[in-house]
């Protein structure tokens, strides 16, 4: 299924299910869409970069360094791949 | 020829283990390094090896079971078909007449590793221990490392990290005579060399400013060997391979530094690739025996969430920690201007037994410079 | 291979050395007791009275204290001579001569007089010649700062050490085992001259380091060839040069090996091999995986009976048992 | 003094300048050696100190007859034949002292004194370990045509050593340019001449290897001298090797820690009345060639260099021991 034909109900469940892969120890925890990764979940840079690499092996979908700011959140993220 | 796997000993100070998971079902074949099995120490969750090829057999214990380090765990068949001999456990008294008789190579490699003599059985005359047989203890035994992580709900888990990171710390401030050091490092060259690297590359091919530093330090301990290596009663044992145990926190808390092996001589991408490995099994508490080996050295990253520097504390028997802040745009004076330039605050703590002050500021100086020529990295 | 092989001799490469030598320099001539018209008691010199004449290949009456020291004298005063001493027992007549002028005269004089002197002697057992004319006494040259010590083994160092020794500035005395002189083998035809410092790793191996030089050489070899069969990696090296010795090559091996035995013809009191063995204890104590062992020869003055003569010496069946020892099978 | 100096080869021709300069150089050799033994008994001096005098006349006669390019072999008593051969005494008295800017860098002292420059190889300290070594010199001249000369002085001790006979062999077989000058001061260390020779006429002993030999008065500089000039003509006439013996005594000790209980000082004392400076100053007033005022001047004047050179000495500097090694063996160029 490509992301067009998901819903973003989809697509943030896809992003979280990724985040849970490259960080099992946040497996369980309550990660609300518009908690900020980082501060609030103590995300670090490699934890960053390994989900993002799984989102775009997943989605298949460019994520340059840049845009890194706008994946800051679990919503956020599923707007900027939703937009695809 | 049939012979046992034996709970192995993963540090001195280790002495019991519980089996979590059989890796191998008997009738597997093993091949040497195989992972046998899963182990739950204090130290969290660790994949133990087997060192010579050979076939599982007979599980003699049970998951959930606690054993002594050396009890028998399983069956191994088929050892003696191309193998000389099988690993004699390292358990022995100790010879009743005092010292053990012991070659002078043999007891240069048990001192560097830790393994103490009396615990070793000698296949030498007279019982004398070889070279061959410390070489065979140091094979079962990993080295004494930073924690592997708690691995979810064993119980033995957060309380036994903080534990041993207690005692390590403690051990450190105590018998460590300190000193710190700490040099603002221009990053303005290396971020952007490393935004431009970045930008043509998918992520699994990124690289992290964390990766950069991590071989800058370890191109430039090259020349500093009195901060590589290990202090043994007070003795400094420099290390000629540069091991760098990459500092990486546990969410909610507890530490760990796997090493990243001769990061020196690694490739910026292969280097970024271990790193990403380990960080991946820190989270998911896979790291293995083999991983544990000792870090010769430590470097701690704050990464882009911290604070502007860290006075790390020395990892014993390592002698120094190199910290890094979060770099930041800072102003700086270039050329009788103030501008801006992204800048990080490295420190050096170093054990004032084995390096002074003076190399210790020259070695942050040739960090320094060696971060301004990113792509020579 | 591009250079061309010839079929030759121990001695023949001796004298083929000696013959470069005398053609290419004026200064070099050959002196010693029936080198002339007698050819060399071991034949080296064979054929070079007639073709360099009685001035550069000069018999000398039976004095080795007296001709000797013209050697030295005849070095100071510009030339190059090569002194023969038939064998290492006789040279003793010449000790004080070697030991209190050649390797002294330089260093007593702050350096302005150099004693460009070759000594060219026989030594070893093997041949039936008991006490007086088979003794191995390498090891108290190389006691001796001022003078170098050579021990050619191979065919190349037979004919390439002596151009050498000839160009350097200091005396050099060599070492020309009795047993060797008949060895053949094939040899470059052009082989020219090989360096006179550095131990030469014969056989590369991996279990022990068997240490030795001159006449013990081949039956070292050949011992590590049956070690090889029993899954022994034996690594042989050849001293070459006894003085100085090569240390870095010497740790270099035991630093890979763990252990080591010496091999030499000497008695084992005082001997080099003592000294070789010390050196490793001093520099590679903590490489050790067992004690470094030595074969040497028994103590006795070599008796003349082949049986007797046969048991004082290093023999391959106990190179091979000396190399188990030390690897404890 | 004799008459034969001025009749014997007819070739000496004895002006009153060279009379002067034979009797400064006897004294130079008196004074200095006087000077080290007072430096010796002050520490200044260390090892073994053997002393020259009584036997001045030889070195210094025969001297007179080398050419620049000859060599001259000597022994362990080879002071005279360093100063009379030419060595600058401030060199010879720093390497007395063992200071670096001594002839020999201060690497053999009193008993090996070494100088490329003059042609002198030793200072020998093994008794007969400098005759094959001037056989050698001698030889390589020969093969390489050149008509020089080596000399070599040793005393009757040597010839009891098997190196004697060698030497004396060799050099006569092959004809070789050697000039052998005996010095028999009649006492090896403490031994007699006739305790330690069956033959206590050393000459014939050179005789038997057909060596041509005299024997001659070692007290007296002009025979030394002009007999010396015969020999050296001799030589380099390609008659091979010559050989002198010098009967001499020598005044002191054989070295410094010496109680002398081998002979009496009756003999000591007969001796000094035919020293060679004594006799020679002497003839030389008797004959005019020498007034007090002149005498007095030549002395100051050997006083003057004396102190000069004792001065450099003391001003000069140790070897730094990081140089210890050096010379052993020639350090090759990298």
């Amino acid at each position: 299924m490509s992301i067009q034909e998901m819903t973003r109900e989809a697509v943030a469940a896809a992003v979280l299910e990724e985040l849970t892969n490259v960080a099992p120890d946040l497996a369980g925890e309550d990660i609300p869409e518009d908690a900020d990764l980082r501060d609030e979940f103590d995300l670090d840079s490699m934890d960053f970069l390994n989900w993002i690499t799984a989102l775009h092996n997943r989605f298949g979908i460019d994520i340059p360094e840049l845009d890194y700011p706008k994946l800051s959140t679990i919503g956020k993220a599923a707007d900027y791949l939703g937009r695809g | 020829m049939s012979d046992l796997y034996r709970m192995p000993s993963l540090g001195s100070d280790m002495e019991s283990a519980t089996l979590i998971e059989w890796c191998k079902q008997p009738g597997e074949r093993l091949a040497k390094d195989d992972v046998i099995a899963v182990v739950e120490t204090q130290k969290g969750a660790i994949e133990i090896e087997v060192f010579h090829d050979a076939v599982m057999g007979k599980p003699l214990i049970e998951v959930g079971e606690t054993v002594p380090v050396g009890a028998a765990m399983a069956e191994l068949e088929g050892i003696g078909d191309g193998i000389e001999q099988a690993p004699s456990p390292p358990v022995e008294p100790p010879a009743p007449s005092g010292r053990r008789r012991a070659s002078p190579a043999a007891r240069r490699l048990a001192e560097a590793r830790g393994i103490g003599l009396e615990r070793l059985r000698g296949s030498g005359p007279e019982g004398a221990i070889r070279l061959e047989d410390v070489q065979r203890a140091v094979q079962a035994q990993a080295p004494k490392a930073p924690l592997p992580p708690d691995s979810k709900g064993t119980g033995l888990g957060m309380a036994a990290m903080r534990q041993a990171i207690a005692a390590a710390m403690s051990r450190s401030k105590r018998e460590i005579p300190h000193y710190y050091l700490s040099h603002d490092i221009d990053l303005t060259r290396a971020t952007q060399w490393l935004g431009a690297h970045n930008a043509e590359l998918p992520p699994d091919r990124r690289i992290l400013m964390a990766a950069l530093f991590i071989k800058a330090v370890a191109l430039t301990l090259r020349k500093f060997p009195e901060l590589n290596g290990f202090d043994r009663d007070g003795q400094f044992e420099p290390s000629k391979a540069i091991h760098v145990g990459s500092a990486t926190a546990i969410r909610g808390g507890g530490l760990v530094a796997p090493a990243i092996h001769d990061a020196d001589q690694l490739e910026l991408g292969p280097l970024m690739d271990k790193l990403r490995d380990l960080v991946a099994r820190v989270r998911r508490g896979g790291l293995r025996a083999s991983e544990l080996s000792d870090p010769t050295v430590t470097v701690s990253s704050l990464g882009e969430r911290g604070v502007d520097r860290l006075y790390g504390v020395i990892y014993p028997p390592q002698v120094a920690i190199v910290g890094f802040g979060t770099p930041e745009l800072r102003p700086r004076v270039v050329e009788g201007e103030i501008t801006p330039r992204t800048l990080v605050t490295a420190t050096l703590a170093a054990d004032h037994r084995h390096s002074d002050g003076h190399r210790g500021g020259l070695f942050l100086a040739k960090l320094a410079a060696r971060l301004q020529e990113p792509e020579t990295l | 291979m591009s250079a061309e092989m010839i079929q030759t001799s121990y001695r023949e490469a001796l004298r083929e050395g000696i013959r470069d030598a005398l053609k290419r320099d004026a200064r070099v001539f050959l002196m010693g007791e029936d080198v002339g018209r007698y050819g060399g008691c071991y034949a080296v010199s064979k054929g070079l009275y007639d073709e360099f004449g009685p001035e550069r290949i000069r018999d000398t009456p039976l004095s080795e204290c007296g001709f000797t020291g013209a050697g030295i004298g005849a070095a100071m005063g510009g030339m190059r001579p090569i002194v023969e001493i038939m064998t290492v027992n006789f040279s003793l007549l010449a000790l004080d001569q070697i030991v209190n002028n050649a390797a002294t005269l330089r260093h007593m004089s702050g350096g302005q007089f150099n004693i460009p002197l070759v000594i060219r002697m026989a030594c070893g057992a093997g041949k039936q010649l008991a006490a007086q004319h088979s003794h191995s006494l390498e090891g108290w040259y190389a006691h001796i700062p001022g003078i170098k010590v050579l021990a050619p083994a191979t065919l190349e160092d037979a004919r390439g050490m002596l151009w050498t020794a000839l160009e350097d500035p200091d005396p050099v005395v060599i070492f020309e085992h009795v047993m060797l002189y008949n060895r053949t083998g094939q040899l470059a035809a052009d082989a020219g001259p090989v360096p006179i410092e550095g131990a030469a790793v014969r056989l590369e191996g991996t279990d022990l380091s068997l240490v030795t030089y001159g006449g013990c050489l081949f039956k070292t070899l050949e011992a590590a060839g049956q070690l090889a069969a029993e899954d022994i990696s034996a690594e042989v090296i050849d001293l070459r040069c006894l003085r100085p010795l090569d240390d870095a090559t010497l740790m270099t091996s035991v630093a890979k090996t763990h252990r080591a035995v010496i091999i030499s013809e000497e008695w084992r009191s005082g001997s080099l091999a003592a000294e070789v063995s010390a050196r490793i204890m001093e520099q590679a104590f903590w490489d050790l995986d067992a004690p470094v062992g030595r074969l040497c020869t028994a103590e006795v003055p070599i008796p003349y009976p082949k049986h007797l003569e046969d048991a004082a010496l290093p023999q391959v069946s106990a190179i091979v048992d000396a190399a188990k020892a030390v690897l404890n099978r | 003094m004799s008459d034969t100096h001025t009749s014997a080869g007819g070739k000496l021709h004895l002006n009153r300048d060279h009379a002067l300069h034979l009797l400064r150089e006897m004294l130079r050799i008196r004074r200095f050696e006087e000077r080290c033994a007072e430096l010796y008994t002050q520490e200044k001096i260390r090892g073994f100190l053997h002393l020259y005098v009584g036997e001045e006349a030889i070195a210094v006669g025969v001297m007179q007859c080398l050419a620049p390019e000859d060599a001259v072999v000597a022994t362990y008593r080879e002071h005279g034949h360093a100063l009379a051969r030419g060595i600058d005494m401030k060199t010879l008295m720093a390497e007395m002292y063992g200071k670096q800017e001594g002839v020999s860098r201060g690497r053999g002292g009193s008993m090996h004194v070494f100088d490329a420059a003059t042609r002198l190889y030793g200072g020998n300290a093994i008794v007969g370990g400098g005759l094959p070594l001037a056989v050698g010199l001698a030889l390589a001249d020969k093969m390489q045509g050149r008509a020089r000369v080596t000399s070599c002085f040793f005393g009757e001790g040597a010839v009891a050593e098997g190196a004697f006979h060698e030497s004396l062999n060799l050099a006569a077989l092959w004809r070789l340019p050697v000039l052998f000058i005996c010095e028999n001061n009649l006492y090896a260390m403490g031994t007699a001449l006739e305790r330690s020779e069956s033959e206590t006429e050393i000459f014939h002993k050179a005789a038997s290897y057909k060596v041509p030999a005299v024997s001659l008065d070692g007290m007296d500089v002009i025979a030394i001298e002009a007999t010396t000039r015969q020999a050296v003509a001799a030589i380099r006439a390609g008659e091979g090797p010559q050989f002198l013996e010098c009967r001499t005594y020598r005044f002191r000790a054989h070295s410094m820690f010496d109680a002398q209980l081998y002979r009496d000082k009756a003999e000591v004392e007969a001796w000094k009345r035919k020293g060679p400076l004594l006799r020679f100053r002497h003839w030389l007033e008797e004959t005019h060639m020498l007034d007090a005022a002149e005498a007095e001047r030549i002395e100051s004047e050997v006083e003057d260099e004396l102190a000069a050179a004792v001065a450099f000495a003391e001003s000069g500097t140790w070897e730094p021991v990081e140089d210890l090694l050096r010379d052993v063996h020639t350090e090759q160029p990298a």
